[in-house]
C-alpha cells in the first residue's frame, strides 16, 4: 500500500515537473499564470499525500494555507490587470 | 550527516548557494539580482534544516527551525526595501528625462 | 489489506490520471483558450478525487472535513481565476489582432 | 521503500535547482517572477520532507507568496522597458568573460566550503533538540518551534520585529512612484469570489494563531495570511484607503513592537528578567504576544507591499 502512495505521489511530482515546462515557454503572460496554478494545485495534492506517507495529518493545515494562497495569488495578478495596459480594462 | 536525505538536501543547499551567488555577480537587472539574493537564502536555509533532521520517525531539531523563519521575514524586509530603491530609482530617471 | 485500503488507492490513482491528463493538455493544447479546458479538468476532478482518496485512507472526520475544505477553495479559486484569466487572455488577443 | 523516497527527494530537489536556475536566467522578467513563485511552493514542500512544517508555512506565505506579490507590483510600477529588462535590453551589458570567471570561481568556493562543512559533520552531534524537549513543558506551549520563538530565544522575534518595522518605515519614506490608478471594483465572478474566499482566509488566521501553540502554526504565518487578504481587498478595489488611514496603518506598524517590548518591560518587572513568563500563565502571554504581532504583521506586510503614496490623501506635491 505505501509503495502505491509513493508511486502515485512521483507520479505527481512528475507531472509538476512536467508542468513547468509551460511556465518556461509561455509565450503569454495568461499562458503562466495558468500553469503557476496547475503546479500550486499539484503540490496541493502532494502534500494531501504526506500526511498519508509521512504519517503528519498536521500537513493538511500547510494544505489549506497554500490553497488559500494560490487562490490569492492567481486572483490578484489578474485583478490587477495583469500587465500595465490598465487603460484597456 | 546522519541520513542520506539530510546529506541529499544540504548538498543540494550548497549547489542553491553557489548558483545564486554565481548570478548575484553576474546579472546585470535588478530582479535577477533580488532574486538571487532569496535563491541564496533558500541554500543556506537548506544546509540548516537538513542539519536538523533526525530521520523519518524523530522529530528534527527546532532551534534551526527558528532561524530560518526569523531568516524568512528579515529576507523579505531587506528584499521589499530593495524594491523600493529600484522604484525610487527609475522615477528619478523619468523626472530626468522629462525636464530635458 | 482491506476495502477501504483499495478503494483509496484506486481514488488516487484515478486523480492522478486526472492530473497527468491536465498537464498533458496544459503542454501540448494550441492556445490560452483550450489550455484553460484541460486546467480546470486537473483541478477540479483531479484534487477531488486525491482529497477523497486520501479520506478514505486517513479515516478520521477531521481530515475528511478539512480535505473538502481544502477542495471547495481550490475549486473556488480555480473557477474564478479561469474566468479572470479567460478574460485577461481574450483582451490580450484582441490588441494583437487590432494593432 | 527507502530507496522509493530517496529518488522523491533527489526529483523534488533537481526541480528546485532547475526552477531556481530559470528564475535567475536572463530574459522574460515575468517568467522569472512565476519561476521564484512556483521555486517558493517547491521549496516549502522540501521543507515538509525534512519534517519542518512550520518553516514550510512560512516559505509558503511569505517567502513565495507576498515576496512573489512585491516583485510584481514593482514590475508593474516600472514602464514596459525596464520592468522587462533581460540582459539583452539592460541598461548595462551582460557581464565580461572575465567576471563571470571569477564569479564561477567564488560560487565554486563557496560550494566547495559548504560541502566540506556538511562532509565535516559527524551526525553524532545532538543539537539542541534535546534540551529544548527537555524544558518544553515550562515554555507553556507544546510546539518546540513556538517555545524557542516566543520563549527561550524571544529575543531574536523581537528583534526581527525591529527589523520588520525599520523595512517598513524606509519602503514608505522612499516610495516616490505616484499610486497605481484605481482598479475598478471587478465583476460579480470577482466579488463573489472575495466574499466566500477572503472570510475563510480570516478564520484560517486566527486557526494558524492558535494553532502555533501546540502545531504548526504562529503569528508569522497568520500575519501573513491577513495580509493576502489586504491585498486582495486593495488590489480589486474593495476598499479604498481613506484620509486617516495612513495614521491608522502607522499605529498598526508600531502595534506589534510596541506589544512586545511592553511585554518585555512588564516580565521585567514580574520575574525580574525580560521576556520570562510567569510559569503558570506562559500560554496566555505568549498568545497575547502573538496575537497583537499577526495584526501588525499583517499591517506591515500590506504596507511594504503598497507604499505609502497610494493613499489617496496626499496628492500633487512632487518630492524635490
Amino acid at each position: 500500500m505505501t509503495l502505491l502512495l509513493l508511486a502515485v505521489q512521483t507520479g505527481l511530482l512528475l507531472a509538476l515537473l512536467a508542468g513547468l515546462v509551460r511556465v518556461l515557454r509561455g509565450p503569454s503572460e495568461a499562458d503562466r499564470m495558468l500553469a503557476a496554478q496547475l503546479l500550486g494545485t499539484t503540490a496541493v495534492a502532494l502534500l494531501m499525500l504526506f500526511s498519508l506517507t509521512m504519517d503528519m495529518p498536521r500537513l493538511l493545515d500547510v494544505a489549506l494555507v497554500v490553497a488559500i494562497l494560490a487562490a490569492v495569488a492567481v486572483v490578484s495578478f489578474v485583478a490587477t490587470g495583469g500587465d500595465r495596459d490598465h487603460d484597456l480594462l | 550527516m546522519t541520513t542520506a536525505t539530510a546529506l541529499l538536501y544540504g548538498l543540494g543547499g550548497a549547489l542553491l548557494a553557489g548558483m545564486a551567488l554565481y548570478r548575484l555577480v553576474t546579472a546585470a537587472d535588478w530582479l535577477r539580482r533580488i532574486v538571487a539574493v532569496n535563491v541564496l537564502a533558500v541554500g543556506v536555509a537548506s544546509i540548516l534544516i537538513a542539519t536538523a533532521y533526525r530521520g523519518p520517525a524523530a522529530p528534527a531539531d527546532p532551534v534551526p527551525h527558528a532561524f530560518v523563519l526569523t531568516g524568512i521575514v528579515v529576507l523579505v524586509s531587506t528584499s521589499a526595501v530593495a524594491l523600493a530603491l529600484i522604484r525610487l530609482l527609475h522615477a528619478r530617471d523619468e523626472n530626468h528625462h522629462d525636464s530635458r | 489489506m482491506t476495502f477501504f485500503d483499495i478503494l483509496g488507492g484506486a481514488l488516487l490513482v484515478l486523480g492522478l490520471g486526472f492530473f497527468v491528463a491536465g498537464t498533458v493538455g496544459m503542454l501540448r493544447f494550441p492556445d490560452a483558450f483550450c489550455r484553460l479546458h484541460a486546467l480546470t479538468k486537473a483541478d477540479n476532478l483531479g484534487l477531488a478525487l486525491t482529497a477523497l482518496g486520501t479520506a478514505v485512507l486517513a479515516g478520521t472526520w477531521s481530515a475528511a472535513v478539512k480535505l473538502a475544505l481544502i477542495w471547495g477553495l481550490v475549486a473556488l479559486a480555480s473557477a474564478t481565476s479561469g474566468h479572470l484569466i479567460a478574460g485577461h487572455a481574450l483582451r490580450a488577443t484582441d490588441r494583437r489582432d487590432r494593432p | 521503500m527507502n530507496a522509493a523516497w530517496l529518488a522523491f527527494d533527489a526529483l523534488l530537489l533537481a526541480g528546485i535547482l532547475g526552477v531556481a536556475w530559470a528564475a535567475m536566467a536572463p530574459g522574460d522578467a515575468f517568467r522569472a517572477i512565476v519561476m521564484f513563485m512556483v521555486m517558493g511552493l517547491l521549496v516549502a514542500l522540501a521543507w515538509v520532507r525534512l519534517r519542518a512544517p512550520d518553516v514550510a508555512l512560512a516559505e509558503a506565505a511569505v517567502g513565495s507568496g507576498v515576496t512573489g506579490a512585491l516583485f510584481l507590483r514593482t514590475w508593474h510600477a516600472l514602464p514596459r522597458e525596464a520592468g522587462r529588462a533581460s540582459e539583452a535590453t539592460a541598461a548595462r551589458p551582460a557581464a565580461p568573460r572575465r567576471l563571470r570567471l571569477a564569479a564561477f570561481g567564488l560560487a565554486a568556493t563557496l560550494t566547495g566550503l559548504l560541502v566540506a562543512a556538511l562532509a565535516s559533520l559527524d551526525g553524532t552531534a545532538p543539537g539542541l533538540g534535546d534540551a529544548v524537549a527537555a524544558r518544553l513543558a515550562q515554555s507553556g506551549v507544546s510546539n518546540p518551534v513556538t517555545a524557542v520563538l516566543l520563549n527561550f530565544r524571544a529575543y531574536d522575534t523581537l528583534l526581527e520585529v525591529v527589523v520588520l518595522l525599520a523595512a517598513v518605515v524606509v519602503v514608505w519614506s522612499l516610495d516616490a512612484r505616484p499610486a497605481p490608478r484605481p482598479v475598478p471594483a471587478r465583476g460579480p465572478i470577482f466579488l463573489g469570489f472575495a466574499r466566500l474566499a477572503l472570510p475563510v482566509t480570516v478564520l484560517a488566521a486566527g486557526y494558524l494563531l492558535w494553532l502555533g501553540a501546540f502545531a504548526p502554526g504562529g503569528a508569522f504565518q497568520a500575519g501573513a495570511l491577513l495580509a493576502a487578504v489586504g491585498i486582495v481587498l486593495l488590489l480589486g478595489g474593495l476598499y479604498r484607503p481613506g484620509s486617516g488611514d495612513r495614521r491608522r496603518a502607522r499605529l498598526a506598524f508600531g502595534l506589534g513592537l510596541a506589544g512586545f517590548a511592553g511585554a518585555g518591560a512588564l516580565t521585567l518587572g514580574l520575574e525580574g528578567a525580560m521576556l520570562r513568563y510567569p510559569p503558570a500563565a506562559a500560554k496566555t502571554w505568549i498568545l497575547a504576544i502573538e496575537a497583537v504581532l499577526t495584526l501588525s504583521i499583517a499591517a506591515t506586510l500590506a504596507g511594504l507591499f503598497l507604499g505609502e503614496r497610494s493613499a489617496p490623501a496626499r496628492t500633487g506635491g512632487e518630492r524635490p
